[in-house]
């Protein structure tokens, strides 16, 4: 059980450092997917502790906002690409101060 | 969820049948009307002809809010009164993933009016010479051929009034969300619409699309963390049920530092939508960057539904441990007060000053929530979650002002938000640089104003807790932060306009409308504050 | 009918309000009004006076309760006046000088444009010294007090476009102000041990309280004393006065409110009487000051600074009367009255000798002048033989007393007063002979001529009372008729017989004038002071430093801590305010600096934020 | 009655707010209508004087409505002696106020409309707070005066006038926070011991423990120290009064400043006695320094504005002292303190208020010689003077000796080191007097015309209260005794009797008959 759950907080913990490190928005965005799914592992395993279901049943839903996320996401990273041409998250920093 | 669907092994080949959940289809109508308008609306997206959809959707988001409004009115005339060890009144529906209780109904009818001025707001096709304020066709790159194009055939992007109604229901329902799963769904339902809305500023699109893309980050990166919490607090409870966990809180029957990871974890996804310090970076560039309408919208309605939320995670599932997370929760709120009022000293944009101040009110909301009080043994007292929500609506009043006002203070390039821009607006224009005064003076809390009664209620939340330096902090936060709210007012009345200075758009009638509302509505709850006050008092405690 | 004793204060301060608030037409006749208005202040209390002799010596006392001034809680203070044989005489010596000086400057002052406005404060001062010695309480004393110095201060800087004259003013309030700390420090004292402040109660319950409170109040109020009556260590500022025209210097700094110190001793009696230190700080005070004002008196050329000087060489033989005791008191008093009369008369004399030589002070400029102006030097004359204590003059009489009476007291202090009046026969032998005796050493525009009759007359009839003065001692007479106030004076018995005193005391006066004459009068005097002088004639000319001492020990460091402060506000506690404030700035400047605009960096905050927050919770509980 | 007083101006000033602007007429026609209001107002305080029970004291012409019953707010008026002197204090100060500002030169195209109806909104709350017995409802009104002295300084003002106005505004600000904090407070307190309730008669039945009513204490005295102001908490004044037109300085250094003295009897005192105890060695001392300090600052200053700023620090150090003395006759001198500081200082301010405006510069040295071509104006500034360095026979007089007197009966060096402020009271005046009215004219001087008819008009009840109340002074104390009275025993100290008694006079002493 806990190597499950040690699993998950790993994983969990390189996404969050590849949104740390990484410039592309792409893989950026990626990195949260990653963690979304360190999530789902947590949930599951979980859920196979407790011995219902509502970990499975979350980690579909887990999914399918991640899919929902991804639409919006790519539309927002594609347009900014289409006017700067680059999807470099450093680029993108008029707004500060 | 956990009677959702039967705990047995599925692959059993003897089913039973899957009950429906029960739905209370009165007491959720509200929230099943502002769906009914966002969904109608991307029909309407998809079906009317051009020319007469901007009316059409703008007809239809403004019935669904104002029709959420009237609803919610009747849903709080219905609530049943609970008695027990939680006074209050209300009950859970959707098989205890929703609960439609006093403080969440509340906070719906607060909603719907702040949808409603956002609306209003977001029609205005005045300011822009016929056009809307957001962006003709988002897919163009900004400056291009393709742009100045659709500029001059009048394209509009008409989707944002679903867009609007969507992000509507997700706070609705993040308001009302009794299990954690749910929550996340409303989260995520408020959020991904106002990522887009913030991408779609006529003017300035490329700091609009920056705001957009750094929000779409930083939330998915925060939700990410508020769903691993639950997570976490799922593996400590094995529930999502608010109420379970907190059963399970006070039975101590799982791991603590499950339970405390836990906790810290979703505090984080809830208080980066609050805009609390260090979780506020987002703010000030969000709120500059985007669409001025939209931030009208998001800062008044995001913070009331997160703030909500915040409080019925903390107090209904993790109530049990409160004497673990208050001291945090006391640090976080204070280091919001001091950083978020300080750095708006040092602005010289009106909308990024008026993040960094809401920044700042996060703070003082957060005053009143660490003080963590549920109202004396039979008392019908100030609590923290009544004064929150008094806050809440006069901060948000003032904020779609303040911002209404901003919309209309332009000059060639579009809104004028350097500060030295305003300078003499109170010579030219005395009653719409009179009204900003009004939202500026109850920012800071000066009295006969509702900001005043809401820092009292908050302050005097803390201190019932027995958080008194965190007031004695407060007051001094409240200060400084004077000082930029008093400063604006300096410039408009005391300094000379420079030359060239901007003019006033006339805005459309429903625009100027949403100003006095704001106005008179914030002069209102500081004058009489007591129909109000009774309002969010006889809400009572969350409802489990 | 003998109990409006408010209708004394009520006409000078009628004149002086009417004439302050009439406009331009009254310029022709105002000096008229206040001049009738101090008259009738004098019929009035002579009125009074009379009445009050037809009384028995128990009964001699008429208590006029006007109103409640005010009350609050355990503090009554009664708008009280007394008129008592003490009172008495003050009244007739400031309504009767009062009125002569009124005559005098109509003359004096007939060309001034302002005639009007000096006769106004003219009338306020003698409204408020009369206020000053019929007050029944010590703080309608005070508000007299107080009231005369506003009088002094805008006499004195009546020619205001002078800045000497303002200077002078001013100075003269402040020091004052320093005596009047005492003065009420001493009323708090009353208030606070006695529950009251009226003179009748505090001087009657003064003998039950402990010596400690006798003493403290006699030296408060010694302390205002020396602030009025110009001892020392506050007597720098009458020297300054004499920048007010002369008539003021006459009435104001000569015969009545410079005396005022002396009157408050022996108005407290009970005090004094109470406190054997108290009495030997006013003797100190009093002998110190005698041989200062002596001292000066010799140096000065300038002919009211002499004359100043002299004042307040006499003032200090009243103090020291006055502190001798229930002995000295009616010879404190006595001498205040002659010395009103005979010092009066000289200041009104060398005013008239102004008169005639263009504004001229200085005496090495003068010369001769008995001729130029016989009446002036008849009565001046007079003047000086009553104050050197020529026997049969006034002066013989009253300061003969005091000296008898020091020398009961103590060896010493009966020298020096002794030495004291050889000096004063010095100093005023020299200022005879450098004014109307000797080589002319007139200026070439001056013409001297006699003052026209407006003001010789009240030459004459003050210098008529100057010779007359004595009269009061007859038969004991002024003992006698203070006794109520003062308590019973007894006699003591002297080593040798009066006579004797009176026959050495004249033969040093008789030193004095020769000394006087033959370095003055029978040698030519310089037009110019010299130069080359001892350093005793400097200091004296110096004014023995008493500025220069008031200026390094009190002004300059006030003046400077002054400015400091006033700097330190600014510069210091504003800017310590506001530097706050500057300070919160340039953080939230740096604080902004956090918002770099780059994404990851805020991603980064996120991420250290949850796990310190992670980290803080589980710190807590584990 | 109360309500139909304060009313009076806010509604007047909102008359003047609607009438037409513009040409010199529509501005006449503002000033009038705004003095007329005034003089109603006026009117209206002299009733209330007249309708007041001297004998019975205590709160009259109460009025008890519930505002906002959650907080436990009321809308409750009531004045008592202390309370009716300063409400008559300023509706004398603002008719002439604004007769005398009549002619002030208003920077830009300023409106003289909303500078007059800013001064009537500051008198209509001045009057609310002096009259209101809730501390809610006190601390509404005390916090929004901020707001028209902000506009007055900040928009009517002379050089440095933005500044100064944010100065004032945050100074008083913090001090007004740190009070909520303890308004709240109280209301926890209050909440906790039953029904919340901020009356003035229910705080004072509270028993609150120790430590809290101390902690509430420093909060209330906290922003009364600001606005009366204490030393070292000053330093807003000099700037603002610098900066502020002679009507406003006087409106908020005679008036509203008063409020911070007024609190501290109403508030500290009656509802924290025996942490205003317990505090008052400190803040005597403080008062005390106030004094010093104040005066010495004063003596040090160039412009005239500054001066008179600095001699109020330390005239209200003389009128904490009184308060924080607890005797009788100390309180109640410090209120009758007030009231003739109010008068004094207003006449001092307007007086020199022409010469600076005639001259153009406020710097004591630009001045020279001025009495001898304006007699009546140096006449006035004379008096004034006098006044504030309490020469006997002017009002001031009287209340600061009851003051120094209550005072020295607690505590004898810091009555002694408080009287040496008389000293230097002589010394700011004349110097300044002397620099500026005395010696030769000075070429520059030579603008600075005589005071005018209106001028006069203005001034001169001023001038005569001054003095009438010199000699006078009873009728007002009547109203004010009973009512110190109750504080002081309230704070239950009590009177120290004299140390040695005397035999009361009897009525033979009263000889020579009637």
């Amino acid at each position: 059980m806990n190597e499950y759950l040690a699993l998950s907080m790993i994983l969990f913990t390189i996404g969050a450092v590849g949104v740390l490190v990484r410039r592309n928005a792409i893989i950026v965005f990626m990195c949260v997917e990653l963690m979304l799914n360190a999530t789902n592992l947590a949930l599951v395993s979980f859920s196979r502790q407790h011995g219902n279901l509502d970990g499975q049943l979350a980690a579909f839903f887990v999914m399918v906002v991640a899919a929902a996320e991804v639409v919006v996401g790519l539309a927002i990273i594609v347009s900014i690409h289409r006017a700067r041409r680059s999807v470099s998250v450093d680029d993108a920093h008029l707004l500060n101060l | 969820m956990s009677s959702l669907l039967p705990s047995v092994d599925l692959l059993s080949v003897d089913r039973p049948p899957i009950p429906a959940p029960e739905l209370d289809y009165l007491l959720l109508s509200p929230l099943l009307v502002v769906a009914a308008a966002a969904l109608i609306g991307v029909l309407v997206e998809a079906f009317c002809p051009r020319g007469p959809r901007f009316v059409v959707q703008t007809a239809l988001a403004g019935v669904g809010a104002l029709a959420a409004l009237v609803l919610s009115v009747v849903v709080y005339t219905e609530l049943d009164v609970v008695e027990g060890a939680v006074r209050g009144i209300g009950e859970t529906t959707g098989d205890g993933s929703v609960v439609i209780d006093g403080p969440g109904v509340i906070t719906w009818m607060m909603l719907a009016v702040f949808g409603l001025l956002g609306i209003a707001l977001f029609a205005d096709r005045k300011l822009e010479g016929g056009l809307s304020s957001f962006t003709g066709r988002a897919a163009d790159a900004p400056g291009s051929a393709d742009e100045a194009e659709a500029q001059r055939r009048g394209v509009e992007h008409t989707e944002v009034f679903p867009l609007a109604m969507f992000a509507l229901l997700g706070m609705m329902l993040f308001a009302t969300s009794n299990d954690l799963l749910t929550m996340f769904v409303a989260l995520e339902i408020l959020s991904l619409p106002l990522y887009l809305l913030c991408g779609l500023a006529r003017r300035r699109r490329l700091l609009s699309q920056e705001a957009a893309m750094k929000y779409f980050l930083l939330g998915a990166f925060s939700s990410v963390f508020f769903l691993y919490g639950a997570a976490l607090a799922y593996g400590y409870a094995g529930t999502f049920s608010l109420a379970g966990i907190e059963a399970a809180v006070v039975g101590r029957s799982g791991d603590d530092a499950l339970l405390l990871a836990a906790v810290a974890l979703m505090a984080v996804g809830l208080l980066f939508k609050i805009g609390a310090v260090p979780f506020h970076a987002w703010t000030p560039d969000v709120y500059q960057g985007a669409p001025t309408p939209v931030t009208a919208f998001m800062s008044a309605g995001t913070k009331a539904a997160a703030f909500i939320a915040l409080m019925r995670v903390l107090f209904v599932s993790f109530g049990g441990v409160a004497w673990d997370w208050r001291p945090a929760l006391w640090v976080v709120a204070a280091i919001t007060m001091v950083v978020g009022s300080l750095i708006a000293i040092a602005q010289s944009d009106v909308k990024r000053m008026l993040a960094y101040s809401s920044v700042a009110h996060a703070g003082f909301l957060l005053v009143g929530v660490s003080g963590a009080f549920g109202g004396n043994e039979g008392g019908n007292d100030i609590t923290s979650v009544s004064s929150v929500l008094f806050y809440l609506t006069v901060y948000g009043l003032a904020s779609i002002g303040a911002f209404a006002v901003v919309m209309l203070v332009r000059d060639a390039g579009g809104e004028a938000t350097h500060v030295s821009r305003w300078a003499g607006l109170g010579r030219d224009q005395p009653l719409l640089a009179g009204s900003f005064a009004i939202f500026m003076l109850s920012f800071a809390g000066i009295p006969l104003t509702g900001g005043f009664i809401g820092k009292w209620g908050v302050f005097a939340a803390a201190w019932s807790g027995g958080y008194w330096p965190l007031v004695v902090i407060g007051v001094v936060t409240s200060a400084i932060a004077a000082f930029f709210y008093v400063r604006m007012i300096v410039v408009m009345f005391f300094t000379d306009a420079e030359e060239g200075g901007p003019t006033v758009a006339v805005g459309g009638v429903a625009t100027t409308v949403v100003i006095v509302l704001a106005a008179v509505g914030t002069v209102a709850l500081g004058v009489l504050p007591g129909p109000a006050l009774d309002l969010v008092q006889h809400a009572g405690a969350f409802v489990r | 009918m003998f109990d409006y004793v408010w209708l004394l204060v009520a006409f000078p301060a009628a004149g002086a309000a009417l004439l302050l608030t009439w406009g331009k037409e009254s310029d022709r006749f105002g000096h008229l009004i206040a001049t009738v208005a101090s008259a009738l202040s004098f019929v009035w209390g002579l009125v009074l006076f009379i009445g009050l002799l037809g009384r028995d010596g128990d009964d001699r006392s008429i208590t006029d309760s006007l109103f409640t001034w005010f009350s609050s809680g355990a503090f009554h203070v009664e708008m009280s006046l007394v008129f008592d044989p003490l009172s008495a005489l003050f009244v007739l010596l400031i309504t009767g000088v009062g009125t002569l000086i009124h005559v005098y400057s109509i003359g004096y002052m007939e060309h001034d444009e302002r005639r009007r406005r000096f006769f106004a404060f003219l009338n306020l001062f003698i409204a408020a010294m009369l206020t000053l010695v019929l007050a029944g309480d010590y703080l309608v004393l005070f508000l007299g007090w107080e009231g005369v110095g506003l009088a002094s201060y805008l006499l004195i800087g009546f020619w205001q476009h002078k800045p000497s004259a303002a200077a002078a003013a001013k100075k003269a309030f402040v020091v004052n102000r320093v005596g009047d700390l005492g003065m009420a420090l001493a009323l708090m004292l009353m208030f606070a041990q006695f529950g009251t402040t009226s003179i009748q109660l505090v001087n009657d319950s003064v003998g039950s309280a402990s010596a400690g409170v006798a003493t403290a109040l006699g030296l408060l109020l010694l302390l205002g004393a020396c602030g009025k009556s110009a001892q020392v260590p506050l007597q720098s500022w009458l020297l300054d006065a004499m920048e007010g025209p002369t008539p003021v210097s006459a009435l104001i700094h000569a015969a009545t409110m410079v005396t005022a110190g002396v009157y408050l001793v022996v108005r407290s009696s009970g005090v004094y009487d109470a406190s054997e230190v108290a009495r030997t700080a006013v003797v100190v005070v009093g002998l110190v000051t005698l041989l200062v004002g002596a001292y000066i008196g010799c140096a000065k050329d300038d002919i009211k600074k002499a004359l100043a000087g002299s004042t307040m060489s006499q003032i200090g033989y009243m103090m020291l009367a006055a502190g001798l005791g229930p002995y000295g008191y009616a010879f404190a008093i006595f001498h205040l009255i002659t010395h009103g009369f005979f010092k009066a008369n000289m200041f009104l004399g060398a005013g008239s000798v102004m008169h005639g030589m263009n504004d001229d002070v200085d005496m090495r400029h003068y010369g001769a002048l008995r001729k130029a102006m016989p009446v002036t030097f008849a009565t001046f004359g007079l003047g000086y033989l009553a104050i050197i204590g020529f026997p049969g003059f006034s002066g013989f009489f009253s300061k003969d007393k005091i000296i008898e009476a020091a020398l009961g007291e103590n060896l010493w202090v009966g020298l020096a007063a002794l030495l004291g009046a050889g000096v004063t026969a010095f100093y005023m032998t020299r200022l005879m002979a450098m004014t109307f005796f000797g080589e002319k050493r007139w200026r070439d525009e001056v013409h001297p001529h006699e003052s026209p009759r407006v003001m010789t007359i009240p030459l004459i009839v003050l210098a008529a009372a100057s010779v007359l003065g004595g009269l009061l001692l007859l038969g004991d007479w002024i003992t006698d008729w203070l006794e109520p106030v003062v308590g019973h004076t007894e006699h003591h018995e002297l080593a040798v017989p009066p006579i004797v005193i009176s026959l050495i005391v004249t033969a040093v006066v008789a030193v004095g004038v020769a000394v006087g004459w033959f370095t003055y009068g029978a040698r030519a005097v310089d037009d110019t002071a010299p130069t080359k002088v001892s350093p005793f004639t400097r200091a004296g000319r110096a004014d023995l430093y008493g500025d220069a001492i008031n200026d390094v020990v009190v002004v300059r460091p006030t003046m400077a801590l002054a400015r400091g402060l006033e700097w330190f506000d600014r510069r210091g506690l504003d800017a310590f305010a506001v530097g706050v404030g500057s300070r919160l700035g340039e953080l939230a400047q740096g604080l902004r600096r956090s918002q770099t605009g780059y994404v990851r960096t805020y991603a980064l905050g996120i991420f250290i934020g949850a796990l310190v927050l992670t980290l803080a919770l589980m710190a807590v509980t584990f | 009655m109360l309500t139909l007083l304060a009313a009076t101006p806010l509604v007047g000033a909102l008359l003047v707010t609607l009438l037409p602007r513009g040409d010199a007429a529509a501005q006449r026609r503002a000033k009038y209508v705004a003095f007329a209001v005034s003089i109603v107002a006026l009117g209206l305080s002299l009733g209330l004087l007249a309708g007041y029970d001297v004998e019975s004291g205590g709160y009259q012409f109460t009025v008890q409505e519930d505002w906002i019953g959650q907080l436990g707010a009321h809308y409750a008026l009531g004045v008592n002696g202390i309370g009716l002197t300063l409400i008559l204090l300023t509706s004398i100060l603002t008719p002439i106020v604004i007769l005398a500002s009549f002619n002030d030169v208003l920077p830009g195209r300023r409106s003289a409309n909303s500078y007059f109806a800013w001064m009537l909104v500051l008198e209509g709350l001045a009057l609310g707070v002096f009259a209101a017995t809730d501390v809610f409802l006190f601390y509404v009104l005390f916090e929004a005066t901020l707001v028209p002295i902000y506009f007055l300084i900040g928009s009517y003002g002379g050089e440095g006038r933005q500044r100064a106005a944010v100065k004032f505004f945050i100074y008083n600000l913090l001090g007004g926070l740190l009070m909520l904090a303890s308004v709240v407070g109280l209301y926890v307190v209050s909440r906790d011991a039953g029904e919340p309730s901020y009356l003035l008669s229910d705080l004072m039945a509270l028993d609150i423990d120790g430590t809290t009513e101390k902690l509430l204490f420093v909060g209330f005295f906290a922003a009364f120290a600001i606005k009366a102001p204490l030393w070292p908490l000053h330093t807003w004044l000099p700037d603002a009064a610098k900066s502020a037109t002679p009507g406003t300085s006087v409106l908020m250094v005679s008036v509203i400043d008063k409020v911070g003295t007024f609190g501290m009897i109403r508030w500290c005192l009656e509802i924290f006695p025996n942490a205003s105890e317990w505090a008052s060695p400190v803040v005597m001392v403080l008062a005390v320094i106030s004094i010093v300090y104040g005066a010495l600052a004063a003596i040090g200053s160039d412009d005239i504005r500054r001066l008179i700023a600095y001699t109020s620090v330390s005239h209200f150090g003389f009128i904490i002292l009184g308060i924080f003395a607890f005797t009788t006759t100390s309180t109640a001198g410090s209120v009758l303190y007030m009231f003739n500081h109010g008068l004094s200082t207003a006449a001092l301010f307007l007086v020199t208020g022409v010469m600076i405006a005639r001259r153009g510069s406020a710097s004591i040295g630009a001045f020279g010689g001025v009495q001898k071509i304006a007699p009546v104006l140096s006449g006035v500034l004379l008096v004034a003077g006098l006044s504030s360095l309490s020469l006997p026979g002017l009002a001031p007089f009287v209340s600061e000796f009851m003051v120094l007197a209550g005072t020295f009966t607690r505590s004898i060096p810091l009555a002694t080191i408080a009287t040496l402020g008389i000293v230097l009271a002589a010394l700011y005046i004349l110097i300044m007097y002397q620099r500026t009215m005395t010696g030769p004219l000075q070429p520059q001087s030579a603008v600075v015309t005589d005071l005018d008819a209106r001028e006069v008009g203005a001034l001169a009840p001023t001038l005569v209260l001054i003095i009438g109340l010199g000699f006078f002074p009873q009728p007002l104390l009547d109203v004010i005794n009973p009512a110190a009275d109750r504080v002081v025993e309230r704070v239950g100290v009590g009177d120290p009797p004299p140390e040695t008694g005397v035999a009361p006079p009897s009525d033979d002493d009263h000889e020579g008959g009637h």
